[in-house]
């Protein structure tokens, strides 16, 4: 061992006091804390969200802000990991004395960022971390406007009865929390409809191969192929699918990688009459959905998608619940968020306790949509559809 | 019984046979010195016998017991200490600490190591260097600070691999007193070495091998006249 | 080998003290991971640094740890603080067989089968679902509200590590260690049982991971199997922690860790905000497009760092301090 | 039977790939002796060079002329400045070297993440799921011909390290570093030669494996897995150990996909390596002896 370096703990108490200096605030401000992937593999999601955020809150402040004051929103990046999360929530709550926080994208982290938002006693309003569990811990603090993973099937049950014939279903899916939950609920709710589940696999994502596991589900020919899947995976899914000329009824996507542009571009004909789950596309009838969709796009010359709109509402909600609170104590934030019942862009939010979920909100209606012709159509339910679903899918070498 | 004898030893390296029947018997309290040509199989031998790898076939009896394939670390502690040819400092610590290291083989505490390792040092003559990293020291205190170490053990038997090659004429001179004082000690020596003056000097017998089989026995003179370790051997430098 | 700076006792009383003076629940948070990360690359610096079996997964010793406690929630309902106590154990029982089995093969073979190893359990935890939680993780609700308790408890775990590792490396066992590092043959010959005395040291080094493991899962209150085994997050980040600081040195690890969180923190918080606070004041974009570029770039930072330290402090910071203190204060008289 | 016959195929077809990532990776680990941890990342930079080019029309076949000789002069830049330097300093781990190779591969990676963000890329082509069947079998054409160009190129290194003064170099520099010094050769230059080679045998990886995959920052890492895993699966330094290896990673990785189950498909990779670690060390070079 040699000498022990003084110079080192000069440089300690440097790095201090320039940590110390950091963070000085200008006062007035409503603080709004938000917790985003904004590096990392999430990044392209949390930077979608955040833009929506912005926007939104640019707006608020233009028509008067709240109550005087203005919206000053505080972004941390969680960089994709729980423990980040964490401490990116802590600093929010402890050091900058936010008054509320919203955002959280990935199941994981939210779930490790509500857990502190609650032991502080600060209301989070969850944006789009979908873990079932998340409103499931009787957490009194913490809201969500975002459906729970487990009804991403919902629509596509009543579509199923719909169209008919369906007995038998492949479900894959990707190794991940939300591929995992969802695979258990929609198995649950796939035995509930009298469909037999053939085959359930996981997959590690970034699989260069899905062969070996398509040719299995090719041999037990499904009328349904489930997919839950990242988009990548899936256009690999789909053109292997394609490669392999399996044909069931269906191809069905459960969310988060099947509507994406990239997509339909990678999988190219081989996305053509996928069906996928979603929670919101700019055709839904709520309004300023469209407007959304379009201001997006004019302010930033970038597609948005429903995690964006998720945000877009979420700073409504948040607005609103600051405006009707008594004070912007915690508490009275809380019963204000608790008593929300608005309409926004992503759709109308009430929070409301079903089974063991308290203070979730539930939309009316998810979607279903189909590419047709590289466009992606709503084609479900019936009342919301743009164009009417092609059923059943036509065999690889059949089309044209 | 004999102290320590080695019978009929072979071992192949893939197909090649590196040592092919070496057979020998060393008294207690002798110096041995083996003999032979570069790549006749004495390091291989010593490998041997120190546990570095176990031999193909054959025996290794020391004490009347048999010691071929243990583990090196084993037969350290049987008795039997070692130096290599290439030597093998531990570089990042002092001669002291490499000495100390050695010295744990036969007490357990950091007290008594120490002490160990400072007698054996001022024994062997390292003293001065004590406190100088391993990796600094020049060629004669390495080879030195190999026999050092092996005597930190306290071995009964002491196998020197070649530990004057590479020294000057007083070094030599002052290899051979050590070897004298530690074989006074009451330990037993046997040595492989290439130069000639100091294994004719010092061995009470000597051994010679030849294409990895033993050739000749006796004491130096009598292997010095032997007609085929000249012709093998010697016949180089003394013809 | 010397004995304890006085630096070094006045820097645990002074970290002993802090919460008194500084009780701002960010600043903990950070002391807190700094705390950690000393345990976890003392851990690995025990192995690698002094007994030269470099390892590339230690992740899977911090996992296994945490998961021992996590389960002890899952399954019985236990207290996760049972796992503070079995967390190192079970990680010990991970590496001995392990070790067993591949001490034998030298050189970079260890290393790999480490990240084998590593890689392995990051996919078991992942398939085995109805066991460990799957990807959905395992999800505790912390002790304490304050961080002070859990300071407190990291704090003692680091300094009783500090002073394990250093009265191990004083003994027997850390000569034996080293001579193991410097020269496996020499090793030999001297008596040592080295395949033994590895396994000794990767022993402490996966009991006290694991209990770090384990301490992670009280504090953070959640883990999932690309959390806590994760390569990038713990098995790399270990070695760069003790490499930054100085491989083989009592308090490299501690140095290094605390360059690592102070600089992923640094990077993460934008310079701690410094450049949103700047960008407000002035009203300018370029600071906010700057924090933007400076949020991005702390693996790279850590990236860059690596290839500097590698070539020019190949001992670390502290291993290689006299060379450092020539050519930055050169022109001072030696302290 | 079909399921097998299609598994075997889909196996022996992304062996192939794994075959040309593993020859880069097994050529340096025989000359250097270290483990190159920023392999996998060297080809994720290829695969962009090949995105790149693809934005302007060009095909990613073509684009091999420029990727190849890119990564040539990548690794040659890195051996030379970056690894070379750390053979005369001395340290107390021996894997300095891998641990260089660490810090490589994060900064390759954060550096093309700064450049592209973490979007995935993709590049298209007419061909990407273009297949043809064989008696029901499908044999997807860019993974196909991307395996004879796999076996082209080994053949091609194979020739070059028996018959040319280069390649008689590089193997005795592989075999004894000290002697191949004695005997006059260059080693500085040898390592230097043989880091861009593998650079450039992965960056053919990359280009090949673009049309049928897509592209994003960290894709490198498990790529730098398997290169390890086929490297010792087939011996260090070994040509044909590495087609050996690659093809029974890529069989055994679809082979358990289909009977074990998708999720299974890595693991049964890293036991096999354990597997072969613990019982065939040396791997298939101790079998074919070249």
């Amino acid at each position: 061992m040699r000498a022990y370096p003084k110079g080192l703990l000069t440089v300690a108490v440097l790095l201090l006091a320039v940590v110390l200096c950091g963070g000085v605030m200008a006062a007035e401000n409503v603080k709004v804390g938000i917790v985003l992937p904004l590096t990392g593999a999430q990044a392209k999601f949390g930077e979608i969200e955040k833009r929506s955020f912005e926007m939104a809150a640019e707006e608020i402040n233009a028509a008067g802000g709240i109550k005087g004051s203005k919206l000053e929103l505080l972004f941390e990046d969680d960089t994709g990991k729980p423990d980040v999360g964490r401490a990116a929530t802590e600093k929010l709550i402890s050091r900058d004395k936010v008054t509320v926080l919203t955002g959280g994208y990935s199941s994981a982290v939210t779930q490790a960022a509500t857990a502190v938002a609650q032991q502080f006693k600060v209301p989070f309003l969850v944006t789009t971390g979908s873990a079932d569990e998340i409103t499931e811990k009787g957490y009194d603090y913490i809201f969500r406007i975002n459906p729970t993973s487990s009804e991403y099937f919902d629509p596509f049950e009543t579509l199923i009865q719909k169209a008919g014939g369906i007995k038998t279903m492949a479900l894959l899916y990707e190794n991940t929390q939300f591929g995992q939950s969802s695979a258990k609920d929609v198995e649950g709710a796939a035995k509930s409809a009298g469909i037999q589940v053939v085959v359930k696999e996981g997959y590690q994502a970034g699989a260069i191969d899905f062969k070996p596991i398509l040719s299995k589900v090719k041999g037990a020919k499904p009328d349904i192929i489930y997919m839950v899947s990242y988009v990548m995976d899936a256009a690999l899914l789909m053109a292997q699918c394609k490669e392999l000329d399996i044909n069931p009824k269906m191809f069905a996507g459960g969310g988060a990688g099947f509507t994406l542009p990239e997509f339909q571009q990678k999988a190219a004909a081989a996305a053509d009459l996928v069906y996928s789950a979603t929670l919101w596309s700019e055709d839904v009838p709520y309004k300023g959905a469209k407007e959304y969709f379009n201001k997006f796009k004019k302010k930033y010359n970038s597609e948005t998608e429903y995690h964006g709109a998720e945000a877009y509402g979420s700073m409504y909600v948040v607005a609103d619940a600051l405006k009707r609170a008594k004070s912007f104590s915690p508490n009275d934030i809380r019963d204000a968020l608790a008593a929300t019942d608005m309409m926004t862009a992503f759709g109308p939010v009430k929070f409301i306790s079903y089974g063991k979920k308290t203070q979730q909100n539930k939309l009316p209606n998810t979607f279903v949509v189909q590419w047709q012709k590289g466009k992606m159509e709503t084609v479900w339910p019936e009342a919301f559809a743009k164009k009417k679903y092609i059923f059943p899918t036509p065999a690889w070498k059949d089309r044209k | 019984m004999a102290y320590f004898k080695v019978e009929k030893l072979v071992k192949y390296f893939g197909g090649l046979a590196a040592v092919n029947g070496v057979s020998f018997e060393v008294q207690k309290g002798e110096i041995f010195g083996i003999i032979g040509p570069n790549g006749c199989g004495k390091t291989t031998t010593f490998n041997m016998i120190s546990g570095v790898f176990p031999p193909t076939s054959g025996k290794v009896i020391y004490q009347g017991k048999e010691i071929q394939g243990m583990k090196s670390h084993k037969i350290c502690h049987l008795g039997v200490g070692r130096t290599f040819q290439v030597v093998k400092p531990l570089g990042r610590m002092s001669v002291l600490d490499n000495v100390t290291a050695a010295a744990f083989s036969r007490v357990n505490t950091i007290r008594e190591a120490r002490e160990v390792a400072e007698k054996t040092i001022d024994f062997c003559g390292l003293a001065p260097v004590a406190d100088v990293l391993a990796k600094a020291l020049p060629i004669a205190g390495r080879k030195r600070l190999e026999i050092t170490r092996a005597m930190a053990t306290r071995p009964d038997l002491l196998l020197l691999d070649e530990t004057a090659a590479g020294l000057n004429p007083t070094e030599l001179l002052e290899a051979i007193e050590l070897i004298r004082k530690i074989r006074g000690n009451g330990t037993t020596v046997i040595i492989i070495e290439h130069i000639m003056h100091l294994i004719m000097t010092l061995s009470d017998r000597i051994h010679a091998i030849n294409f990895g089989q033993s050739v000749a026995e006796g004491t130096p003179k009598e292997v010095a006249a032997n007609p085929q370790v000249i012709e093998a051997y010697l016949g180089k430098d003394y013809a | 080998m010397k004995k304890t700076p006085v630096a070094a006792i006045v820097a645990v009383a002074a970290l002993a003290l802090l919460p008194l003076v500084l009780a701002d629940n960010y600043f903990l948070h950070l002391l807190i991971l700094f705390l950690i990360w000393v345990i976890i690359g003392s851990s690995w610096n025990i192995m690698a640094g002094y007994t030269g079996q470099v390892s590339f997964g230690h992740a899977a010793f911090f996992g296994t740890g945490a998961y021992t406690a996590g389960l002890f929630v899952m399954h019985g309902g236990f207290s996760a603080w049972w796992g503070m106590a079995f967390g190192g154990v079970a990680a010990m029982l991970l590496g001995l067989p392990f070790g067993a089995i591949c001490f034998p093969l030298r050189g970079a073979y260890f290393a790999l089968a480490s990240l084998a190893l590593n890689l392995i359990l990051m996919h078991l935890a992942t398939i085995a679902e109805r066991f460990t939680g799957g990807m959905q993780g395992i999800m505790i609700m912390p002790t304490f509200v304050s961080k002070v308790p859990y300071y407190y408890i990291t704090l003692g775990m680091a300094v009783a590590t500090l002073v394990v590792v250093q009265s191990i490396i004083r003994s027997k066992w850390g000569y034996y260690f080293v001579s193991i590092r410097e020269d496996q043959d020499a090793a030999e010959s001297l008596g040592i049982d080295t395949n033994r005395y590895k396994n000794v040291s990767l022993a402490v080094s996966a009991f006290f991971t694991g209990t770090a493991g384990a301490l992670y899962m009280n504090y953070m209150g959640f883990i999932d199997p690309h959390v806590v085994f994760s390569l990038h997050d713990y098995s790399v980040m270990a070695i760069l922690v003790a490499i930054v600081g100085g491989v083989g040195t009592i308090y490299g690890p501690a140095v290094g860790a605390f360059i690592m969180v102070g600089l992923q923190e640094l990077f993460r918080s934008g310079f701690f905000g410094l450049f949103k606070y700047l960008g407000d004041r002035t009203g300018s974009e370029t600071f906010t497009q700057a924090m933007e570029v400076v949020q991005h770039a702390h693996v790279l930072v850590f990236g860059i760092l690596v290839v500097v330290v590698i070539l020019f402090l190949p001992n670390g910071i502290v291993g290689d301090w006299g060379k450092i203190r020539k050519s930055v204060f050169r022109s001072k008289p030696a302290a | 039977m079909g399921i097998l016959l299609q598994t075997i195929v889909a196996g022996l077809l992304k062996g192939g790939l794994y075959a040309l990532i593993g020859i880069g990776m097994t050529l340096i680990m025989g000359v250097m002796g270290i483990i190159n941890l920023a392999h996998g990342q060297m080809m994720m930079v290829a695969m962009y060079i090949a995105y790149v080019l693809n934005t302007m029309g060009v095909d990613p076949y073509f684009s091999l002329l420029v990727a190849m000789p890119t990564l040539f002069l990548l690794g040659v830049l890195i051996q030379k400045y970056l690894l070379n330097p750390l053979i005369k300093v001395d340290t107390i781990l021996p894997e300095n070297q891998v641990l260089m190779t660490v810090g490589i591969g994060m900064v390759l990676t954060e550096v093309i993440r700064f450049i592209f963000k973490s979007d995935y890329k993709y590049v298209t082509t007419s061909y990407s799921s273009a297949t043809f069947f064989l008696g029901g079998i499908s044999f997807n054409v860019p993974l196909t011909i991307a395996f004879f160009i796999a076996l082209a190129f080994t053949a091609a290194m194979f020739w070059f390290l028996i018959k040319t003064d280069l390649g008689r170099s590089i193997r005795a520099t592989a075999q004894d570093k000290d002697a191949a010094t004695l005997m006059g050769i260059n080693t500085g230059r040898i390592t230097v030669v043989t880091m861009g080679l593998g650079a450039a045998l992965v960056a053919a990886a990359g280009c090949l494996l673009a049309p049928v995959y897509y592209i994003f920052p960290d894709l490198g890492g498990p790529f730098t897995a398997k290169a390890f895993v086929i490297t010792i699966l087939g011996g260090l330094g070994s040509t044909v150990g590495a087609i050996l290896g690659g093809i029974t990673l890529g069989m055994a990785e679809s082979l358990g996909a289909t009977y074990l189950g998708m999720e299974y498909e890595d693991i049964v990779g890293l036991a096999i390596f354990v597997a072969v670690l613990l019982f065939l060390p040396g791997g298939f070079k101790r079998l074919t002896k070249v």
